[in-house]
């Protein structure tokens, strides 16, 4: 198979006005992928499979990723027009600013009637709220359905053109979107002998009265 | 005595759903002309042959499958949250408990996984000792998947106990080996928590040496019985084409007659050093799933007796390969192996600390239930029941 | 011919049918109140905590409350409370110990990770598993006393790994005794009058017994 | 043995004349009148009784032997070898709370197991359990038996559909269509022994059986080819119409979760059950009466084994076969089941028909001419049955697989 | 279940002069008890039902290495309507608890529940799990905990027999008397429904009282 950048020239090539990159992977598994703008991702993928030398016929895995808002930190220089005829007055000034996070969606496609792959793909939304739509990949691999489910239940990223999509783990009246970074799981604790870290902080809420309650034995 | 072609019912094919790039999806069933009101019917969760929680939504013409819509979720206990909560050596007996069949193979995917991302090496015995596991673990499957199928056909109870009383062998391997009967947690980033020993090696030899009897025996019992052919022949048909396309994988995928086994597309571990042959079916229904199954065992007899009879020796683990606070380069890697289901795979993301911040687990049964509509529409409930089986899921992989 | 596979099936159980009255491998039920199963020695269920002797179980707990476990369990069923004081441990050196110690069999897994992170040997797994209760914050909590076992217990449940255990901490401990009589004896040189230290201290002679000679076995103690 | 020497007639043996004399010594000392009804009411308790109680050991005996056929005891500590077990589930089934479901039709959910059990019963009116051991002797006791008999698949329809259940209701469904299409054979492979023994009446064609060719080949039906063929058609049609395992498909555990029976509980539950196994128990001493010579002897050398032993153990091997089949096979599916019956056990048994007229015709044929006659009706069995067996199993078979080219 | 019945509702505890005279008077209830506690104790045919890996385990006991026939159990009845016993064996999630509580109100009295597993008591290993239900006693009384990850089906058969000694052991009257004979209990289980993030309600307080908290050292 080709080297990674041999092929993200030829989509290049073949779709130029679509946003492809490649997305360098830090392990030794060195696995990269491509990141593909939603505008052309299906054109992308329906190419990718049909291409006789790839015929990526399979789409293994669909996964969702939650990258959430992160505050960042960064230092602004400012330049003022100091005192006439010196130099500018420098004031470094540091702010922090919200960078907004985004889901995304990786697809790991794998050829087999060549044996090879993984060709890796990966599609963003906009953000983690309003813009979360992305186009479907089930039309171009039916083994998408289910997981492409799944990443909405979970995660909440809606796929356009997807043929049912509906919660699948979760039920039908569930709100929010359990693998999300931010979920906040639902408070039912009520009483646990081994309570610690974050099930101790738990604890505390419940019962106030107990400064700590450690390994107790229950009252006969 | 096999049902005709669905076509030939007076079931037209009606719908055809938008955006089918390829077509493949298996159009609704329209009821018969003239015929009744329809019966909805909810299989499951609580169904003696949904294999455990899961649930078939079903709407019959009669007997006939007009539509089905599986329904997933009743044993959703947040494995993938709960690995990104985990260290990395701590989501390894959770591994255990997605495919509860098949510990020692989940376990291998995801120190596969984990030793991708980190670049850890194997050594050589545990490469063996793993084909070894892997493959007990493989006739395990198959050989409980062949009586719970016939369960399902409606034997009172005979294959599947002949089965277990096959598979309480391995597991008495198993547990003599890791302690535990089903939740092994035995293999490790860079090699495996324990080392066989020599009498164990031995007893798997001898467990080797006896099964092809067992398989002759439980294939006189069945494979040639007229009700069974009846039965599953014609069946569920999966057509290549639509099988490759939805994902389907494992001894599934194989039934439809196409010869992709991971163990010689990738080659992982050192299952190239092996000789061994992959079974395909040509009809891809019920009975050649189970057939590809029985073949199956008989390769992974093949394979034990060359994994036991080259097994090398030095460190079953490398003791420089850190397993407690494992903490990998930020980073991706995809490992996946052929599982006794199919293609099982982990997808890690590593954000540098110790806990992985993606932790994925590409489940063979889930993806192969895909199909289920397409293969039951146009048959009966006891249809139905039985394409579930031959489908072999296990609902600790599905729901996760 | 139609009927064939038929008559094969019914051949296959009537054969079973007829084993089961001789053949062993076609009678495969153990009959388990009355025979006890055979556990291998691997097998795990539980963890207990291993004491030096079973005489004063809590005084001689192998565990120094590192709280390694507590972090690694990844079902998170185990609960420590470091002591306020210390006391001395097997070697007579001063540790810290378990003030509460409490593994909640309602959740714990198995999964002996506990076991392998433990850098003290001090927990261990057990192979009872007849321990259905009916109560279960009563029955299935189990508290430092519940949990501590002796030393012979585990030879007894273990032999094999018990044994490289118990060289093995026979084996530090002589390093560590050999450290510290070289350190006096450095101490030492100087003051020439110093007689030989043959009479380390006196205090320090180390329960643990051999691995060479397991110890009697002692009826295991009730859970 | 007492009975080592026989009297002259086996009739007379003292064993084999033991309950009449008991039934003369109950009920000698009653006035003429109502002799016959306590008589009567005598061989009702004691049919119930050792049916009861037949019922209850078979439970257990089903259990015991499917585990030995699966490397397994069974029952092994209610009582001295489990042998209180049919006691305990009785208990329980009995004190168990029932439950009808609110959309339950309560009339009809309560009366289809009673109607059930009480059909199951009345066939066994005209059974012979051994010389002179028939509770009622009627003329035309096949008909009133298999009219009985038809009247049970009814009731299972009646339960599934009293019980508003889907499951159930599926399963009355298929009880429907397995009723009519098993009656058929069952009774078309009845006709020819009717033909050839000449006779109604079940202990007519008990007599009909009675006596050896050359000694030692008695001349039960199911020993000649027109009978044998016959024997086949109603065995497979009475494990259908008890739905025993292959044809339990009205209770399919495994695709309707209990079928008919989803909506009972306590001992409407145990009623069904009862029910089956009198079913079956009915349907194996018919076909003990029919083909198997009834309480006739195989062997004259063994005459002086009383009767009704005779019978009970014809009746046991058959019943054993029963559990034995049901070890063994799967289930056949809804259509597979009405196509055996038309495509298969049907025709079986209207080529029967011609062959059983055949012998009944040639009954006078001796010598040379008797070896034509076997000859004949051997061909009338073999031919259609090989000619059918291909077309019911066109389009399966065993299959060869390929692997993979690496 | 160690709260005394309300005098109004059932007749209270017999005191010992009560029951000596009830022996002397009629051998016939101390008889009947016993052969009632009998019959039921060994016949306790369970559902069959499974949710998790722990199923699997009890599959295997009903197979021929343990063979859970030989106490009279191996009749797995697939319709509630039969079932003496529920074995919750494996993870309940919050999906699922709904049909599991129904299925318990479905069966008929005597019935009872051995919880099966560290899920199935607890959460197990998973009760940190968002969808996990930290113990099938929030709902459900029940009669036997087994723990274990699965339990050995020695477990489970020995947790039978523990049911059996417990079921032989119960008075038919007074306030040990099993759950179906007395008036004062509610006959159904509360049903949880399935809310915007949880179920509701969280547990049943009929059923499910967590023991308060003492800390060792106060206590």
């Amino acid at each position: 198979m080709e080297t990674p950048e041999a092929l993200r020239d030829r989509l290049l090539a073949r779709f130029p006005g679509a946003s492809i990159e490649l997305v360098p992977n830090g392990s030794p598994s060195a696995q990269v992928s491509f990141r593909i703008g939603p505008a052309a991702l299906r054109e992308v993928a329906c190419f990718l499979r049909d291409d006789a030398e790839l015929a990526l016929d399979q789409c293994s895995n669909v996964t969702g990723l939650d990258v959430p808002d992160r505050e960042v930190v960064e230092t602004v220089k400012e330049s003022q027009p100091g005192a006439p005829g010196g130099p500018p007055v420098v004031t470094e000034r540091k702010q922090t600013r919200l960078q907004p996070g985004h889901l995304e969606v990786v697809y790991h496609l794998y050829s087999v009637a060549r044996r090879q792959g993984p060709v890796i793909l990966r599609a963003r939304t906009g953000n983690r709220t309003d813009a979360v739509t992305l186009p479907s990949l089930t039309p171009v691999w039916r083994s998408c359905e289910f997981q492409e489910r799944e990443v909405f239940d979970l995660f909440g990223v809606v796929f356009e053109g997807h043929p049912d999509l509906r919660r699948i783990l979760m039920w039908d009246a569930f709100v929010g979107h359990p693998m999300r970074k931010d979920y906040v799981e639902p408070d039912d604790y009520e009483w646990e002998p081994t309570p610690h870290g974050d099930v101790l902080a738990k604890a505390r809420r419940h019962y106030p009265s107990a400064a700590a309650p450690g390994a107790v034995q229950p009252s006969p | 005595m096999m049902l005709p072609d669905p076509a030939a019912t007076g079931l037209a094919r009606v719908r055809k759903i938008e955006g089918d790039a390829l077509g493949l999806r298996t159009p609704a069933f329209a009821p018969t002309e003239g015929a009744g009101d329809l019966l909805e019917v909810s299989l499951g969760p609580h169904h003696p042959s949904t294999h455990g929680v899961f649930r078939m939504d079903v709407v019959l013409d009669g007997e006939r499958i007009v539509r089905l819509k599986p329904v997933f979720g009743y044993l959703h206990r947040n494995h993938e949250k709960l690995g990104e909560a985990t260290s990395y050596l701590g989501s390894m007996p959770y591994t255990d408990r997605l495919d509860y069949l098949n510990s020692m193979t989940n376990n291998w995917a995801y120190a596969l996984a984990v030793e991708k991302l980190a670049g850890i090496p194997v050594t050589e015995r545990a490469e063996y000792v793993r084909v070894v596991l892997a493959e007990l673990s493989r006739l395990l499957n198959h050989t409980c998947l062949a009586g719970f199928l016939m369960q399902d056909c409606g034997c009172s109870g005979t294959p599947l106990m002949y089965a277990f009383r096959e598979r309480e062998k391995i597991l008495d391997l198993f547990e003599s080996l890791s302690g535990s009967r089903m939740m092994c947690n035995v293999q490790r980033f860079g090699g495996c928590r324990v080392d066989p020993s020599a009498e164990w090696l031995a007893a798997t030899r001898r467990l080797v040496d006896g099964y092809g009897a067992f398989l002759d025996e439980f294939e006189a019992l069945l494979s040639g019985n007229e009700i069974v052919m009846a039965r599953t022949q014609g069946v569920g048909r999966l057509p290549a084409a639509l099988a490759v396309n939805a994902g389907i994988t494992g001894p599934m995928l194989r039934a439809s007659g196409v010869g992709h086994d991971l163990r010689k597309v990738d080659g992982y571990g050192v299952y190239p050093r092996f000789n061994f042959r992959v079974p395909i079916g040509r009809d891809g229904d019920v009975y050649d799933r189970y057939m590809v199954r029985m073949l199956e065992m008989r390769e992974s007899i093949a394979i034990l007796d060359q994994a036991l009879r080259d097994l090398p020796g030095g460190p079953i683990l490398d003791p420089k390969a850190k397993q407690r606070g494992l903490r990998p380069k930020a980073g991706e890697a995809y490992g996946r192996i052929e599982g006794p289901k199919g293609e099982i795979g982990f997808f890690l993301v590593s954000d540098g600390t110790g806990n992985p911040t993606r932790y994925r687990v590409r489940a063979p049964s889930f993806v192969n239930l895909t199909v289920l509509e397409d293969l039951c529409l146009g048959h009966t409930v006891a249809d139905a029941v039985i394409i579930l089986g031959s489908i072999d899921i296990v609902l600790g992989e599905v729901d996760r | 011919m139609l009927g064939k596979g038929l008559l094969q099936g019914l051949a296959v159980t009537a054969k079973n049918l007829v084993g089961s009255y001789h053949d062993p491998a076609r009678y495969v039920t153990q009959e388990y109140p009355e025979v006890p199963p055979k556990l291998p020695e691997a097998y795990r269920n539980f963890p207990f905590l291993v004491s030096e002797t079973a005489d004063d179980p809590m005084g001689t707990l192998r565990c120094v409350a590192c709280q390694i476990c507590e972090k690694e369990c990844p079902p998170q069923c185990i609960y420590i409370e470091k002591s306020k004081d210390k006391k001395p441990d097997a070697t007579g050196k001063p540790q810290i110990y378990p003030a509460v110690f409490a593994i909640d069999t309602a959740v714990c897994m198995s999964c002996q990770i506990c076991v392998e992170v433990c850098p003290f040997d001090a927990i261990k797994m057990d192979q009872e598993f007849a321990i259905a209760a009916t109560d279960r914050f009563g029955g299935l909590l189990l508290n430092r006393e519940q949990l501590a076992k002796p030393n012979a217990y585990y030879h007894q449940i273990h032999p094999t790994e018990a044994a490289e255990v118990d060289a093995r901490l026979a084996a530090e401990r002589r390093a560590a005794e050999e450290k510290a009589r070289l350190a006096a004896a450095a101490k030492a040189a100087p003051k020439a009058a110093a007689p030989a230290s043959a009479a380390m201290s006196p205090t320090r002679t180390a329960p643990a017994p051999t691995a060479a000679v397991p110890p009697p076995a002692p009826p295991p103690s009730s859970p | 043995m007492i009975l080592a020497v026989a009297p002259a007639s086996p009739a007379d043996a003292w064993l084999e004349r033991a309950p009449l004399l008991l039934r003369d010594a109950l009920t000698g000392w009653l006035p003429d009148a109502l002799r016959p009804w306590v008589s009567a009411l005598l061989s009702i308790a004691v049919i119930l009784g050792v049916f009861g109680l037949l019922f209850a050991y078979m439970t257990l005996a089903e259990r015991k032997l499917l585990g030995r056929m699966q490397n397994r005891p069974g029952p092994n500590r209610t009582g001295p070898f489990g042998l209180l077990q049919p006691f305990a589930d009785a208990i329980k089934a009995l004190t168990k709370e029932d439950i009808v479901p609110r959309a339950a039709d309560r009339v009809l959910h309560f009366l289809a197991p009673v109607v059930l059990v009480a059909l199951s019963l009345l066939g066994l009116a005209v059974i012979p359990f051994g010389r002179n051991l028939v509770a009622v002797e009627l003329e035309a006791a096949v008909l009133y038996f298999f009219a009985a008999g038809a009247a049970t698949e009814l009731s299972i329809f009646m339960a599934g559909w009293a019980s508003r259940n889907k499951y159930s209701l599926l399963a009355a469904m298929r009880a429907l269509a397995q009723l009519i299409s098993y009656e058929v054979p069952l009774l078309l492979s009845v006709v020819p022994v009717v033909v050839v023994a000449g006779s109604l009446s079940t202990t007519g064609i008990v007599a009909a059986q009675g006596g050896w060719a050359a000694g030692i080949w008695p001349h039960w039906h199911a020993l000649t080819p027109w009978g044998f063929s016959a024997f086949a058609v109603f065995m497979i049609a009475a494990l259908a119409e008890s739905n025993r395992s292959p044809f339990d498909l009205p209770e399919a555990e495994s695709e309707l979760i209990a079928g008919h029976l989803t909506e009972y509980s306590g001992f409407k539950y145990a009623l069904f059950f009862m029910a089956e196994y009198l079913g079956m128990a009915a349907l194996s001493a018919m076909a003990v009466t029919l083909f198997l010579g009834g309480w006739q002897a195989p062997l004259g050398l063994l005459e002086f084994v009383p009767s009704y032993a005779w019978f009970g153990v014809k009746l046991l091997l058959l019943l054993l076969g029963f559990i034995w089949i049901r070890a063994t096979f799967p289930r056949l599916r809804i259509d597979q089941l009405t196509r055996l019956s038309w495509k298969f056990l049907v025709p079986l048994a209207l080529v029967n028909l011609l062959n059983g007229g055949f012998w009944a015709a040639t009954a006078d044929w001796s010598g040379p001419a008797a070896a034509v006659r076997w000859l004949v009706s051997a061909l009338l069995v073999v031919v259609p049955f090989v000619a059918l067996a291909r077309s019911l199993a066109a389009g399966y078979g065993p299959r060869t697989y390929r692997y993979a080219p690496s | 279940m160690s709260d005394a019945p309300t005098a109004a509702s059932v007749p209270g505890p017999i005191s010992a002069e009560e029951r000596d005279e009830l022996r002397r008077h009629g051998i016939l209830l101390t008889s009947v008890q016993e052969l009632y506690n009998w019959g039921r104790s060994h016949s306790v045919w369970p559902l069959n039902f499974g949710l998790a890996c722990c199923a699997i385990e009890m599959i295997a006991a009903s197979m021929a290495k343990f063979d859970i026939a030989r106490f009279g159990s191996e009749v797995f009845r697939p319709s509630p309507r039969q079932a003496d016993l529920i074995i919750v064996s494996g993870t309940v999630t919050k999906k699922m608890a709904p049909h599991v509580v129904r299925l318990w109100n479905q069966m008929p009295e005597p019935k009872y529940c051995i919880a099966m597993g560290a899920c199935a008591i607890s959460g197990g290993p998973f009760k940190q799990g968002y969808n996990v239900l930290k113990g099938i006693d929030r709902y459900i009384p029940v009669d036997i905990y087994i723990p274990g990850c699965p339990p050995r089906p020695e477990a489970l058969l020995h947790g039978l027999v523990e049911l059996q000694e417990k079921i032989r052991q119960q008075p038919l009257r007074g306030p040990d008397a099993p759950r179906h004979l007395r008036s004062d209990l509610p006959c159904d289980a509360t049903v949880p429904e399935l809310g915007a993030t949880d179920i509701e309600p969280p547990f049943s307080p009929d059923v499910w009282k967590p023991p308060t908290l003492v800390r060792p050292d106060k206590a």
